[in-house]
């Protein structure tokens, strides 16, 4: 045993002449690192109340609840966390995938109490001390990608290859594919608020993520017969408030639908059963309008037993939206395997039936309710003037009548006037029929009412793009014609609302074309119903008013679709007829 | 039948150890019965800290079992969520990015560096050496500020995920980082005078509580316990995981096969962890620090089974993953180093050893009851 | 059963007699040194010289007897649950329960667990929580503040609460503790 | 050398099944009456020599639990599972506590976790984690451990739990359709 070895340890008293380490810590606050995982803090603002947190929380320390002062819209729930300190175990799970990124954490750690039962609290909503705390353990979504993940990928005829040809731009996906996909769907359900239909969008995509879908196929006739259609031309609103789409990409609802029917020939004998007229009630329903709304109203009053006659000026169903979209967006074949639902539900249609004063009057007497779809017949007038000239042409009847089997314009120049879907359309189709093709718009390009994605694929085709362009006159030349326009510039809207484009200078731009298309919207013309109904209907601008479930005043007569005032799209017009056929079975029994 | 000799009432004692005792580290107890102060047979007595994490387990997603996983042991936690982490990336496939490999690597080193602060100043504390104790866990609160501001907590860390980590190193770590070890280097000596070379720690732990070499295979003993006996096992070189291959070090191993042996294993142990820690620092790569997970609540990970293993401080730490391909695990079995020591390798060394070495002889096997109870 | 008179009534002290015994009382809170669950790893940072709770009056106690607070640091598996009671009786009046963490208020993260109590205040009474999984060496010093002034208030009487309604926290806890082989007060 | 292992089992066990297959680690799978022999076979000419764990998986749905010793080579520096299939009725399980001092706990702990006996083990029976448990082996799939303890342990409060899912759905009456098909059955 060494001599040494008995006096080293005193040495330790050497310490006592050095510094201390000691924090003393009520004097001295010692706060928490910059990323310290201390109490919560949620934005109501940003939140969207999804409930991700909460699924996540394995403690189940996390619940939903209403918040007085926080009411549901559309893209919110209405419900915040409440978080509870008696299962809490700070693991931050909950704040790495909160979809909007609104529940973080403070550095604040100190928080004692006598009484356990304030231990749960509302974070954003209860006043607490550390409140307004800057920092703390922060979403870093872009290093992990929880709280938003990117899009499953399509694949997409490649710009110089599509323009040649009509076949269909977007391929759809695999079957894994579109299982993935699927399984991004965290469930909150915040699309069914959005949704005007209100479909059972997380039941059927976790249908999808499972490989089932034929349920997923039942799902999508609950509420909407024409789930093939609004697979390819829908206007997604679900997707614009889906949680994913906060920061990452949302989840693809409408190529998913597309998918899940496409994996069947025939939808008719999928639905089998629940596609089966109803016991028949003896009452009859005239269906004026084979477009989407009509068709949807006939097709739930004909299961509720009902005997549903359908009139049609065309020769086939699917209205307007089937056939003055394009064939490579919405290929004409694909009518006939949703025809076939409508037929084995026992809807029964009379085609090339123009709708006429004789035609209403005799449906009146004939049958016990008429819903008119009639949709929006006369494209509307430019209001430019010079438009009279015969060059001058309506898109929407360019569309209307087969324009990819029609005669090709190579070397022809046309310009395209308006922003909406139609315009898209018809400026493609030229581009594929060989034209050089420019289209002008008054607003700004994100002003433009047409769906980002078709801009998007527009943009990519040699298509030349002058937004904020004035119309002023179109004249006749020999070789043509030529349209001359103002550059604008946007000015910010008195009455709030999107900006107003303004003619920046008095200068003239002139292009020279051989056609010119003016795609500004449709109107209607109500010439079509005699007048002792118009007097018992209330109409405004060429749209009929009607009351929440579709009723138009006048006897039994219903209308819905874009004949009435509302968002104008195909998932609008389902909608309506979903609520006509309740309104007439309410008004019928 | 003839009563036992070791249990016989008439010449024994019988003694409880435990849970309540300074000396017991964590939530044990010994039973005893001793002959004068000769310990003549002893029963180890757990389950005080059991959670049925394994059960819980079974019970929760994949990517919720993290916070639990973490919790099985107290001391050095980071071990089991890389354990866990190696499982699930092995069952899925998931490539782990090259810097987040370095990180982890550095997190399980300083871990580490500071359960072996904590274990050495406590074999200290045990003999009534407080001083020791105290300055051991002062130095691993140096280490522990460091984590969180890395990770966000002082002890529960819950960074390392499938795939890589949650987090990337904040802004000017490494010089941080240099200076704590710096500050550690600068006052190790001074613990070592107050420990290794004092009269009374010599005289209380060498050749007291002897492993024998041939107990090492028949026990299945790791770690420190199995280096201190003259055993090279260490998992960091015998299957290297994340970036162990690239580093360069030699096991550290005593062959005193006694208590002073096994701590100047971990003395040595730690200069290795600092030495680690700087080679680290200095070769890190740039790059994405985790790879993206695909939806968590509706993550599967594919059917199979796998036995991944950890060098912990305590030594080899495996974790038996069994997936049904499900969204919850089917099976996690935790195989921690104490389960060995502290049950069947502790009643056996107790035989024959005085009451006043009990609670030194368990320190010395740094037993962490929740690993053996989960 | 060597002692089965009842628990005696404490009698009614003058004031000032019985501020000045809690000002005592509540600048030397010795703790008994029994980790029951997790929490008590960061027990450890604050008995040294760190964060130096000596600098309170509180000092680490090995046993029951020379100790007045017991700290709860977590959950509290069945098997603790019968070591807690045996300890927590033998420490002598005055005496107070510091809780920490999650686990003692509502289960915590093992609120599913077929082991660990989920509510402590049905078996033992409590005088403090301190929030945290698991609370910081200075929250738990927070706690110890709030727990003087309990004391300097004469507000801690969560012993006084344990032995009045004895029968009460028996019957919870012998619902947990099936084969109750305790005397029926451990002096 | 893992494929010195590999062989050394195709020989001695043509039928045995390959669960995964690393350059140091292997994993076999063989029917419940060689399980025995395979693992002496492993200790005595495969170098296998250090029982690490022995381990239960409960596959409740094809009715067998699913024992899996780990074995490994301290020379060699490899690992080797050996896996069986033994039927989940009051299973029986050959002991190994002759061979290994550590199988014992191990296997002591399986019996109070799982209900399988391991005759031969000379301290079957004792506590090992639990305390007079009255209930079915509670790492049994069959148990459910959260029932068990809101019935046994309860909790604070109930959870005010609203499904952000179907209170939206029941605001925009998202299943009054036509049909009016109702959430519960057609889910």
């Amino acid at each position: 045993m060494k001599f040494t070895d008995v006096i080293s340890p005193f040495l330790a008293w050497s310490r006592a002449a050095k510094k201390v380490d000691t924090i003393p810590y009520p004097n001295q606050q010692n706060p928490g690192a910059d990323r310290y995982r201390g109490f919560h803090i949620n934005d109501t603002s940003k939140c969207i109340g999804c409930g991700r947190c909460e699924t996540i929380c394995e403690n189940k320390a996390i619940d939903m609840v209403k918040v007085e002062g926080v009411d549901p819209a559309k893209g919110d729930s209405g419900l915040r966390p409440v978080v509870d300190y008696g299962r809490c175990c700070w693991c931050a799970l909950c704040i790495d995938v909160c979809s909007t990124g609104s529940l973080a954490f403070t550095n604040s750690y100190s928080w004692v109490t006598e009484n356990p039962d304030t231990c749960r609290y509302t974070p954003g909503v209860d006043q607490k001390p550390w409140d307004n705390q800057e920092k703390g353990f922060r979403q870093n979504n872009d290093v992990l990608g929880w709280a938003g993940s990117p899009r499953e990928q399509m694949e997409i005829e490649t710009p110089e290859k599509r323009i040649e040809n009509f076949d269909e731009v977007v391929k759809g996906y695999t079957i894994d594919q579109a299982m993935e996909e699927a399984a991004r769907c965290i469930q909150c359900g915040l699309c069914i608020s959005a949704c005007p239909a209100h479909m059972h969008i997380p039941d059927y995509l976790k249908a999808i993520a499972e490989g089932r879908f034929v349920d997923a196929v039942k799902l999508f006739y609950d509420n909407n017969p024409l789930p093939e259609m609004c697979g390819k031309v829908c206007t997604r609103q679900c997707e614009t408030v889906c949680a994913m789409g906060y920061q990452g990409e949302s989840i693809a609802i409408r190529w998913l639908k597309r998918f899940a029917c496409e994996q069947f020939e025939s939808l008719a004998d999928v639905l089998a059963l629940d596609a089966q007229p109803g016991e028949p009630n003896g009452k009859k329903v005239a269906v004026v309008g084979a477009g989407p709304s009509g068709l949807s109203a006939a097709y739930y009053l004909s299961r509720k037993g009902y005997e549903v006659h359908v009139y049609d000026r065309l020769e086939k169903g699917g209205g307007v939206s089937w056939y003055a979209i394009p064939e490579y967006r919405l290929p004409a074949d694909g009518i006939s395997k949703q025809m076939e639902v409508f037929e084995q539900a026992g809807v029964i249609f009379n085609y090339g039936k123009d709708v006429t004063k004789e035609l209403l009057t005799d449906l009146e007497n004939r049958f016990d309710a008429v819903y008119l779809a009639v949709g929006l017949q006369k494209p509307s007038d430019a209001r430019i003037e010079g438009e009279d000239i015969s060059e001058v042409k309506p898109a929407f009847d360019f569309l209307m009548n087969a324009p990819d089997k029609g005669q090709k314009l190579t070397g022809k120049k046309v310009i395209v006037i308006g922003g909406g879907n139609v315009a898209m359309d018809a400026a493609r189709t030229c581009v594929r029929l060989g034209a050089d093709v420019v289209l002008s718009y008054r607003r700004r390009i994100e002003d433009m009412p047409a769906d980002d994605e078709e801009i998007h694929e527009a943009m990519e085709e040699t298509i030349d793009f002058r937004p904020k362009t004035i119309p002023i006159r179109i004249e006749r030349t020999e070789s043509g014609i030529r349209y001359l326009y103002h550059e604008a510039k946007m000015v910010d809207n008195p009455k709030g609302g999107r900006p107003l484009p303004k003619p920046k200078d008095d200068v003239e731009h002139a292009v020279d074309a051989d056609i010119l298309f003016s795609a500004i919207g449709q109107t209607s013309d109500i010439e079509f119903i005699p007048e002792s109904m118009q007097k018992g209907m209330k109409l405004k601008w060429g749209r009929i008013i009607v009351n929440e479930s579709q009723y138009t005043g006048y006897k039994n007569f219903f209308a819905g679709g874009d004949i009435t005032p509302g968002e104008g799209d195909a998932i609008t017009a389902i909608a309506d007829g979903l609520r006509a056929v309740q309104g007439i079975i309410d008004r019928l029994r | 039948m003839g009563v036992n000799p070791a249990t016989d009432p008439k010449k024994t004692t019988h003694l409880f150890f435990g849970p309540q005792h300074p000396g017991v580290t964590g939530n044990m107890s010994v039973e005893m019965w001793f002959d004068g102060d000769q310990i003549t047979k002893a029963i180890t007595h757990v389950g005080y800290l059991h959670r049925g994490f394994e059960k819980l387990m079974e019970k929760r997603l994949w990517i919720q079992n993290f916070p639990l996983v973490c919790r099985i042991c107290v001391p050095e936690p980071d071990i089991n969520e890389e354990c866990y982490a190696m499982a699930i990336e092995e069952l899925t496939g998931i490539e782990v990015p090259e810097r987040a490999k370095w990180i982890r690597t550095l997190v399980l080193e300083l871990a580490r560096l500071a359960v072996n602060l904590m274990a050495f100043g406590g074999q200290g504390g045990t003999l009534g050496l407080g001083t020791a104790a105290m300055w051991g866990i002062t130095f691993r609160d140096f280490v522990l500020d460091l984590f969180e501001e890395l990770t966000g907590a002082r002890i529960y860390h819950i960074y390392i995920q499938p795939g890589g980590v949650r987090r990337d190193l904040p802004q000017g770590f490494g010089g941080r980082v240099e200076k704590v070890l710096e500050k550690i280097e600068k006052r190790l000596p001074e613990l070592d005078r107050l420990v290794l070379n004092n009269a009374i720690f010599k005289l209380r732990t060498q050749n007291v509580g002897v492993v024998k070499p041939e107990w090492i295979e028949e026990y299945g003993l790791v770690g420190p316990v199995a280096r201190g006996s003259g055993s090279v096992r260490d998992v960091r070189k015998d299957a290297p995981y994340e970036i162990y291959s690239k580093l360069e070090f030699d096991v550290v191993t005593e062959s005193g096969n006694d208590i002073f042996a096994r701590v100047m294993v971990r003395r040595r142990e730690m200069d290795l962890s600092i030495s680690l820690i700087r080679q680290i620092l200095s070769k890190m790569p740039q790059g994405p620090v985790a790879t993206k997970l695909p939806n968590l609540t509706e993550w599967r990970v594919p059917a199979g089974e796998v036995y991944s293993r950890v060098e912990s401080s305590r030594g080899e730490y495996g974790y038996y993953v069994v997936s049904d391909g499900s969204l919850k695990p089917r099976r996690v079995h935790v195989r921690g180093p104490s389960y060995v020591h502290a049950v069947p390798l502790l009643e056996r060394m107790l035989v024959g050893a005085n009451i006043a070495d009990v609670s030194n002889i368990m320190v010395s096997l740094t037993t962490c009851p929740p690993e053996i109870e989960r | 059963m060597y002692c089965n008179q009842p628990p005696e009534k404490p009698g009614n002290k003058k004031e000032l007699l019985e501020k000045i015994t809690n000002m005592a009382r509540a600048n030397s809170l010795w703790v008994t040194a029994y980790g029951t669950g997790c929490g008590s790893i960061e027990l450890r940072p604050l008995g040294t010289s760190r964060f130096d709770m000596e600098r309170f009056g509180i000092a680490m106690r090995p046993t029951p007897r020379q100790a007045d607070v017991l700290i709860i640091s977590g959950y509290l598996a069945t098997k603790t649950l019968k070591r807690v009671i045996r300890v927590y009786e033998q420490i002598q009046d005055p005496k107070y329960i510091i809780a920490l963490g999650s686990c003692t208020i509502n289960g915590g993260m093992y609120f599913d667990s077929y082991n660990t109590l989920n509510v402590l205040d049905k078996y033992l009474p409590v005088d403090v929580y301190v929030m945290g999984c698991m609370p910081r060496p200075e929250a738990i010093i927070d706690g110890f503040s709030l727990l003087m002034q309990k004391i300097k208030d004469g507000r801690a009487h969560g012993w006084k609460h344990y032995k009045e309604n004895l029968d009460y926290y028996r019957e919870n806890q012998k619902k947990i503790i099936t084969d109750w082989d305790l005397p029926d007060y451990n002096w | 050398m893992i494929d010195k292992v590999k062989n050394g089992f195709e020989i001695r066990f043509p039928l045995y099944k390959l669960v995964r297959e690393q350059h140091n680690y292997l994993h076999v799978k063989v029917d419940m009456v060689s399980a025995m022999d395979a693992i002496v076979m492993a200790k005595t000419s495969l170098g296998h020599n250090v029982l690490q764990l022995i381990s239960t998986v409960d596959r409740i749905e094809d009715g067998v639990f699913q024992i899996t010793w780990i074995l490994e080579n301290y020379g060699a520096c490899t690992v080797l599972l050996i896996s069986a299939d033994f039927p989940r009725e009051n299973c029986l399980v050959p002991s190994l506590s002759q061979i290994w001092p550590a199988a014992s706990a191990f296997e002591r702990e399986i019996f109070e976790m799982y209900g399988i006996s391991f005759p031969g083990n000379p301290r079957e029976g004792e506590d090992f984690l639990l305390e007079s448990w009255k209930d079915t082996p509670p790492m049994r799939r069959d148990f459910e451990t959260e029932e068990y303890a809101m019935r046994v342990f309860g909790e604070r409060q109930p959870r005010e739990h609203i499904d952000p899912r179907q209170y939206v759905g029941d605001i925009v009456g998202e299943w009054n359709t036509p049909m009016g098909r109702k959430r519960k059955e057609e889910k």
